[in-house]
C-alpha cells in the first residue's frame, strides 16, 4: 500500500513546522507531518522522543511555541502568549473529527466501560442513546471484551482497559484517529485483531496517525512511516524502504534491535 | 486634656478616644486570639492525626474510641459544647487533683449544687494571681478548641487518607515496607495533597469560631468591641457616644478579612508546593502558567 | 402531667403552637428534652434550606473562580473571600442591619427582618462561599487524564463538566463537603444566639437550652441534651451523605476487607 | 472554707451597678460597695469578670467566690446559691419608647427585652408580643429602628438613656417584678455568707449605703 | 539455557494448585509455578487470562483461595476467611527478598524519580544514603534515565516512566524479581538493554517471574515458558520446545499470529 498523494484534496492533517517546549526542555523542534483521507502513518523512535506529545499537539491538548496545524486544510487559529487555540468552536470541530487514544488509556474511572464508550457518541454528538448503545457492544466485542460491558476500569486487566479505550475511540467513528501505542498491553493475537481493524478503518478511508514501538505492526499497516529522534524527524518514507534501507545511522542502530534476536 | 471640651471633635479627641487603657484591652485581646490560634492550631492538627490514625487501627478498643471521639465531638455544635464543656473540664481536673492531693478529705466533693474540692486541688490555687487565673483560662480555651476542632480534622484526615490511591500503598507493600513505614513514607507525604483543602477549610472556621471565646472565660475582639462599641452615656464614660457597634464590628470585619487573606495566601503556597508536578488539573494548571 | 401531655402543648411551641408560655417551675427533664426538640425544628428547617440552595450556588461559585473569564473569577473570588473571611456573627450582624435600613425604603424587604428569612439568606450565602471553596479545590485535584479524554472527544462546556469533571468533582469534595454541612448545621445555632430576635419565645434547640439552664442554674442538663439531638442529627447527615459518597466511589475496588482483629484476651 | 482571697464575679456590663469604665476596670455601685465591704470584713477582694450565662455554675463550681453583679434576689436562684440580705430596694422595671409613640396600648405591643431576664418572662406573660435580643443595646435599638415599639428594661439601667433628651422617653407606668439585689454565694460557703451579711447591715445602719445608692442613682434609699 | 532444576537446593519461588477469585470471577484455577535460583520463567498468555493476577499473588498483595506458595522453601502461612497471610514477620521476609516491576508502573506520585528509587533501600533495607544513591544513580543511568533524576512520575514519557519502575526494582537488589511487561511501552532498542539486563540477572542467580507478550524476549532469555490460558497452564516447558512444536491448538493459534506478519 503506498503513499498515493490525492492532490485534489487537501490533506486531513497537516503539521508543519511544529515547536514544542516543556519549561526549559524543547521536546518538538520543527515537525512536519501530512496525512491524507485514507492515510496510515506510524510514528516510530525512542522513548522519549516526543511522539506522545506530537500526537497531544495534533489533538490541541499541549499548547505549542511554533509551527502550524491545518485540518482538511483550515489552519488553527492561535493566539495568546503562550499561544493556544484561539476559537473555541473550531477547536470542538476538529476534536469531533478526531479520536485518540491514550497511551495510559484515560478511562473515565467513574463509568462503567459500556458508558466509557457511549458518553462522547451521545453528549458530543448528540447521536441516539441506543443506536449508539448498540455500536457500543459492538465494538467491544470486536476488542474482545462484550462480557465487561458493566464493569469498571479498575477492575479490568491492562489488556481490557487497552482495548476498551480502543473501542471508546472507535465509537466516535471519526474522521481520523490518533493511536499512541495502541497494542503494548496486547498479546500477539489481539494485536493481529487490532491490525485488521486498522486496515478496515484506512479502507472505509480514516486517516490514522499511530505511535508504535512495535516495527512489524509500523511495517505492517503503514502507507508512511516517520522516524522521531530527539524531537527531529531523522528519517521518513514508505514503509519497505524505511525498513529495509535505511539511511541514517540513527535509525540503523533502532533498527537493528528489532532484528537482533 | 483628654477631656478637655474644646479639643472635642477633634482629631485628638479620637487619639485620646482610641488609646483609653480600655481600648489597649481591645488590642492585647487581639494578641490573645492570635496566640491562641498559634497554638489551638498544631494541638488540633495533633488530636485530628491522633483521631484519625486511631480510627484507622487494627486494634479494636482504639479504632472504637477514634470513631467515637471523631463521631460525638463532631456532632455538637462549638457553641453548645463551649457552654457546659470547660466548666467539666475544669471539675474534672480538680476532682484529679483532689483525689491526688487530699486523699484522706473527709467531705463529699458535690454538697448540693456546690462543687467543692480542697484548698491544695484547686485550679489554679485560690492564692494564685489573677494573671494566673487568666493564664489557666486561656489554656483550658485551647484546650476545648483544639478538641472540638481536632475531631473535624480527624475526620478530614481520615478521609485524605483513604483517598490516597490503592496502588501507591500496595507498591510499598510489595517492597517490603511494613505498614508503618507505608504509612509514614507514602500515605503521609500523599494524603496532604487531599487534605490541605479540607484542612484550610478548617482553619478558616476555626478564625472564626474566636468570636466564642468569651462564653469560655476569655476576654476576646468581639467581646471588648461590643463593650466599647455600644452607646455610652455621660456618667459612666468620658467619652459619650451613641451605638457604635457598626463601627466596631466594621473594624473586627476588616481584622478577620486581612487575617483571611494573609491565611489564604500561606495556603495557596503550600498547596502549589504539593501540587508540583503532580498529574491533576491543579498541577496542569500550574505548568501550563509556568 | 405526663410526658405525652408536655409533648402534646410544647412539641411544636418552637412554631407558636400550643402551650403560650414556656414552663417556669419544676422543670422537668421531659419538658427539656421536648422543647429543646421543638427547638431543632428550625435547626433542621434552616439547615436543609440552605443546603439545598447553596449546594447549587456554590457549584456555580466555583465554576465561576475556574472560569476564564476574568469578570465571573473576580466575583466568585470576593464573593467567596468576603463569607469566608467574615465569622458568621459578624454577617448576621450587617444583614440584619441592612435588611433594616432596606425596609424603611422598600418596605417588601420587611420579611428580611424575620429569622425565618433573613438568616435563612445569610446562611445560603455563608454555606455557599466555604462550599464553594471545597468544590474549587477539588476541581483541581480531578486527574488530568480525565479531562484530557474528555477534550479530545470533543466535550465541552456543560457537557464536560456534567458528565466527566462534575461528578469526580463530587467524589473528591464529598468528605470535606461533609464536614460543612455539618458545620453548617451547628452555624444555625447562632441565629437567635446573636443574629436575629426571637419572637414570642419561638426560638431553635439552643434557645431553649439556654432557656432552661438560665432556670435551673445547671447546663449539665440542658445542654447535654442538645448535644444529644445534634449528635443524633450529624449521625444523619454522615449517613445520608455516606450514601452519596458509596454511590460516588462505586467504581474504586472494594478494599474494605475484614481487618486482622486483635482478639481481646481480657477474658484469659 | 478560709479565703485568703475573695474573688468577686460580676458582669462589667450594667451601668450603673457594675460595668468597664475607661481605664479598663470594673466600676459602677457594686464596686465601690463590694471595695467597701471588703474593708469591712477585713478581707482581700480580687474582681473578675463573667459572661452572665453561666455566671451561676461557674460560682458553684469554685471559680470565683461571691456574685456581685446586680442579680436580683429570686426564689429560683435562692434554691442554687445563697444570697446576703438585699442591698439595694427592688428595683422597678421600666418601659422606653419613641417620642411621640407614648400613646401606644402595651398589652398589643411590641415589646423588647433581653433573652432570659425576668423582664422578658413578664412581657411573655402579660401577652404582648415579645422580641428577644442578646443584648441590652439591641432592644434599644430595636425600638429606634421600629422593630419594637416599646423596650422593658430595669428602670436605673433606662433612666440615664432617657435623660440624655434624646428620641426616647421613658413611661410613666413600671412594673415591680424584681427583688432587691443581693450577693450570691456558694450554699457551702456560709462562714463568708455571714461576714458579708454583717458588714452590709454596718454600711446600712451607718448610713453609707444610702449615700453610695443615691450616688449612683440606684432607686430607693433603705 | 535449559532449565536445570538443583535438586540440592529448594525452589526460590514456588506455586502450587494456586486459586484465586474475584467474587464470582475465578481468575487462576489451580496454577503451578517453580523458579528455582538463577531460573527465568516467562508467563505467556492472551490478555485477561490471569498473569498480572498471578505475579500479584505471588506477591502476596492479593488474598487467594486454595494453593500454596513457598519461597525458599518455606511455606506461607494463612489465616483467616478469606485466607490471607498469617505472619507479618514473613511477608516482610519474602517481600524484601523480591521485588516487582508494575504493569502501570505506580511510581510515587510525591517523590522525585531519584527519591523513588532510593526509598525502599533505605527504609526497608536500612542501607546506606550515599550508598543507595549512588547505586540508584547508576541504575537509573543503565536504564538511560539518568538525567530525570529530579523530575515527578507525572512529566516522564510512558518508557521512560516504565524504566524508572524497573531500576527501582533493580536497586532492592532482591533473591527474585516479577516483571509485569516490563518492556510494554519501550522502544525495540531499550527492550535490547533490558533483556541484557534479565540476562545479567540471571547471570548473578538472581530468579525471575516475566509476564511478556513479546514472544521474542520470552524465547530470548527464559529458561522456562509458561503458556496460560483462562487461568489455567495450557501448556509449558523450554522455550526451544514450546515454540519450536507447540503441542496444545490454543497455544499454535496463539503463535501463529506472531508469526503471521
Ligand atoms: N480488581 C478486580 N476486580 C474484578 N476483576 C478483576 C480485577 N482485576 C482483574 N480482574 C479480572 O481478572 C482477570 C485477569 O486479570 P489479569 O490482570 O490477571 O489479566 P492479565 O493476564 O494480566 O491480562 P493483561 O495481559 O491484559 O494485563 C480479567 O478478566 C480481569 O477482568
Ligand atoms: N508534563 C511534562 N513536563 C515536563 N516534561 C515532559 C512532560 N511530559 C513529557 N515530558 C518530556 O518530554 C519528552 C517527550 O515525551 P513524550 O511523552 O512525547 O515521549 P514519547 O516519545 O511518547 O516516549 P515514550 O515512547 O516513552 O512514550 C520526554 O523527555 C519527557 O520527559
Ligand atoms: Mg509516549
Ligand atoms: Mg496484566
Amino acid at each position: 500500500m503506498p503513499s498515493t498523494p490525492k492532490p485534489t484534496e487537501s490533506p486531513v492533517i497537516e503539521i508543519r513546522d511544529l515547536h514544542k517546549r516543556y519549561g526549559d526542555l524543547e521536546v518538538i523542534k520543527g515537525v512536519d507531518v501530512t496525512a491524507h483521507r485514507g492515510d496510515v502513518v506510524s510514528l516510530i523512535g525512542s522513548s522519549g522522543s516526543g511522539k506522545s506529545t506530537l500526537l497531544r499537539c495534533a489533538n490541541l491538548l499541549e499548547d505549542s511555541q511554533k509551527g502550524d496545524i491545518l485540518f482538511n486544510g483550515e489552519p488553527v487559529r492561535w493566539s495568546g502568549h503562550p499561544r493556544r487555540p484561539a476559537d473555541p468552536s473550531q477547536i470542538l470541530r476538529i476534536r469531533t473529527n478526531l479520536s485518540m487514544v491514550f497511551q495510559q488509556f484515560n478511562l473515565w474511572a467513574h463509568m462503567t466501560i459500556l458508558q466509557n464508550v457511549m458518553e462522547a457518541p451521545v453528549t458530543v454528538l448528540g447521536r441516539d442513546r441506543d443506536e449508539v448503545e448498540a455500536a457500543a457492544r459492538s465494538y467491544l466485542d470486536k476488542v474482545g471484551i462484550g462480557d465487561k460491558c458493566d464493569v469498571y476500569p479498575a477492575q479490568l486487566s491492562g489488556g481490557q482497559q487497552q482495548r476498551a479505550a480502543i473501542a471508546r475511540a472507535l465509537c466516535m467513528e471519526p474522521q481520523a484517529l490518533l493511536f499512541d501505542e495502541p497494542t503494548s498491553a496486547l498479546d500477539p493475537e489481539l494485536e493481529q485483531e487490532v491490525v485488521k481493524v486498522i486496515r478496515e478503518l484506512a479502507n472505509e478511508g480514516r486517516t490514522m496517525l499511530i505511535v508504535t514501538h512495535d516495527m512489524k505492526m509500523a511495517a505492517d499497516v503503514s502507507d508512511h512511516v516517520i522516524f522521531l529522534h530527539q524531537g527531529k524527524i531523522e528519517e521518513e518514507g514508505a514503509p519497505d524502504t524505511l525498513f529495509g534501507a535505511p539511511k541514517s545511522e540513527r535509525l540503523q542502530g533502532f533498527l537493528a534491535s528489532t532484528m537482533a534476536v | 486634656m483628654c477631656t478637655d471640651p474644646s479639643q472635642l471633635d477633634q482629631f485628638s479627641w479620637l487619639a485620646c478616644y482610641l488609646t483609653t487603657p480600655k481600648h489597649m484591652a481591645l488590642y492585647w485581646s487581639v494578641g490573645t486570639v492570635l496566640s491562641l490560634l498559634a497554638i489551638t492550631a498544631p494541638a488540633a492538627l495533633l488530636f485530628g492525626f491522633g483521631g484519625a490514625t486511631s480510627a484507622r487501627s487494627r486494634i479494636t478498643p482504639l479504632r472504637w474510641f477514634g470513631k467515637g471521639y471523631i463521631a460525638i465531638v463532631r456532632g455538637v455544635p462549638d457553641i453548645a459544647f463551649f457552654l457546659f464543656f470547660v466548666i467539666a473540664l475544669d471539675q474534672g481536673f480538680e476532682w484529679i487533683r483532689h483525689q491526688v492531693k487530699c486523699p484522706d478529705w473527709p467531705d463529699p466533693i458535690r454538697q448540693g449544687n456546690d462543687f467543692i474540692v480542697c484548698a491544695a486541688a484547686k485550679m489554679p490555687l485560690g492564692t494564685a494571681p489573677q494573671w494566673v487565673h487568666e493564664t489557666y483560662g486561656f489554656f483550658l480555651a485551647v484546650l476545648t478548641f483544639a478538641i472540638v476542632f481536632g475531631a473535624f480534622a480527624a475526620n478530614v484526615l481520615y478521609g485524605a487518607m483513604r483517598s490516597v490511591p490503592h496502588a501507591q500503598l500496595e507498591t510499598a507493600a510489595a517492597y517490603g515496607m511494613t505498614p508503618r513505614q507505608t504509612f509514614w513514607r507514602i500515605l503521609v507525604p500523599q494524603m496532604w495533597v487531599y487534605a490541605l483543602p479540607g484542612l484550610g477549610n478548617l482553619w478558616m472556621v476555626l478564625i472564626k469560631a474566636t468570636p466564642l471565646l468569651f462564653l469560655l472565660g476569655v476576654e476576646d475582639i468581639v467581646y471588648w468591641a461590643r463593650e466599647l462599641g455600644g452607646a455610652k452615656t455621660a456618667r459612666f464614660t468620658d467619652y459619650p457616644h451613641a451605638d457604635w457597634r457598626m463601627w466596631y464590628f466594621f473594624g473586627l470585619l476588616v481584622f478577620y478579612l486581612l487575617f483571611t487573606r494573609v491565611s489564604e495566601v500561606v495556603l495557596d503556597r503550600l498547596m502549589k508546593r504539593l501540587t508540583h508536578g503532580q498529574a491533576t488539573v491543579g498541577g496542569e494548571a500550574q505548568r501550563k502558567a509556568a | 402531667m405526663s410526658c405525652w401531655e408536655t409533648l402534646a402543648d410544647y412539641g411544636l411551641r418552637s412554631l407558636g403552637y400550643g402551650e403560650r408560655l414556656l414552663p417556669r417551675d419544676e422543670l422537668t427533664i421531659c419538658q427539656q428534652v421536648v422543647l429543646i426538640g421543638s427547638g431543632m425544628l428550625w435547626n433542621i428547617y434552616f439547615g436543609v434550606l440552605s443546603v439545598i440552595v447553596g449546594f447549587m450556588l456554590a457549584t456555580a461559585v466555583a465554576l465561576g473562580k475556574a472560569s476564564q473569564s476574568a469578570l465571573w473569577r473576580k466575583l466568585s473570588e470576593w464573593f467567596i473571600f468576603l463569607f469566608r473571611g467574615s465569622p458568621l456573627f459578624i454577617q448576621f450582624f450587617f444583614a440584619y442591619f441592612l435588611f433594616l435600613s432596606l425596609k424603611s425604603s422598600f418596605p417588601a424587604a420587611s420579611v428580611f427582618t424575620s429569622a425565618w428569612s433573613g438568616a435563612l439568606v445569610v446562611l445560603i450565602l455563608n454555606t455557599a462561599a466555604y462550599s464553594g471553596e471545597i468544590f474549587y479545590g477539588a476541581l483541581m485535584s480531578v486527574p488530568k487524564g480525565d479531562i484530557e479524554a474528555a477534550d479530545a472527544y470533543g466535550f465541552k462546556g456543560w457537557s464536560k463538566f456534567r458528565k466527566i469533571t462534575w461528578p469526580t468533582m463530587l467524589r473528591l469534595a464529598w468528605p470535606a463537603y461533609t464536614n460543612e454541612a455539618i458545620f453548617l448545621f451547628h452555624a444555625t445555632t447562632l441565629v437567635f444566639f446573636s443574629g436575629f430576635p426571637a419572637r414570642q419565645q419561638q426560638g431553635d434547640a439552643l434557645y431553649y437550652a439556654s432557656y432552661f439552664a438560665d432556670k435551673t442554674f445547671n447546663p449539665f442538663i440542658p445542654y447535654p441534651i442538645l448535644a444529644g439531638y445534634f449528635i443524633l442529627l450529624t449521625l444523619i447527615i454522615i449517613t445520608l451523605f455516606g450514601i452519596v459518597n458509596r454511590r460516588l466511589n462505586r467504581h474504586l475496588p472494594q478494599n474494605d476487607r475484614p481487618r486482622l482483629k486483635l482478639k481481646p484476651r481480657l477474658l484469659r | 472554707g478560709s479565703h485568703s482571697v475573695v474573688r468577686m464575679g460580676t458582669e462589667g456590663a450594667y451601668p450603673p451597678y457594675n460595668f468597664i469604665n475607661d481605664a479598663g476596670q470594673v466600676d459602677g455601685f457594686e464596686r465601690e460597695l463590694g471595695d467597701e465591704l471588703c474593708k469591712r470584713a477585713e478581707l482581700t477582694c480580687e474582681w473578675v469578670t463573667n459572661e452572665w450565662d453561666s455566671i451561676i455554675p461557674n460560682l458553684v463550681s469554685g471559680n470565683y467566690d461571691t456574685i456581685i453583679a446586680g442579680m436580683s434576689i429570686t426564689a429560683e436562684r435562692d434554691e442554687v446559691i445563697d444570697f446576703t440580705q438585699n442591698y439595694t430596694q427592688p428595683d422597678p422595671s421600666a418601659y422606653l419608647v419613641m417620642a411621640g409613640n407614648e400613646g401606644v396600648a402595651l398589652e398589643g405591643a411590641v415589646i423588647a427585652a433581653q433573652t432570659n431576664t425576668i423582664q422578658a418572662s413578664f412581657v411573655a406573660e402579660m401577652g404582648a408580643t415579645l422580641l428577644e435580643f442578646a443584648s441590652p443595646d439591641e432592644t434599644i435599638a430595636a425600638v429606634r429602628n421600629g422593630e419594637a415599639d416599646a423596650v422593658l428594661a430595669d428602670k436605673s439601667f433606662l433612666t440615664p438613656i432617657a435623660d440624655e433628651g434624646g428620641d426616647l422617653v421613658m413611661l410613666e407606668r413600671e412594673e415591680l417584678i424584681g427583688g432587691g439585689v443581693g450577693m450570691g454565694l456558694r450554699e457551702s460557703d456560709g462562714e463568708l455568707k455571714e461576714k458579708f451579711n454583717a458588714a452590709i447591715q454596718s454600711m446600712k445602719d451607718d448610713g453609707s449605703l444610702n449615700t453610695l445608692i443615691a450616688k449612683w442613682e440606684i432607686g430607693a434609699a433603705f
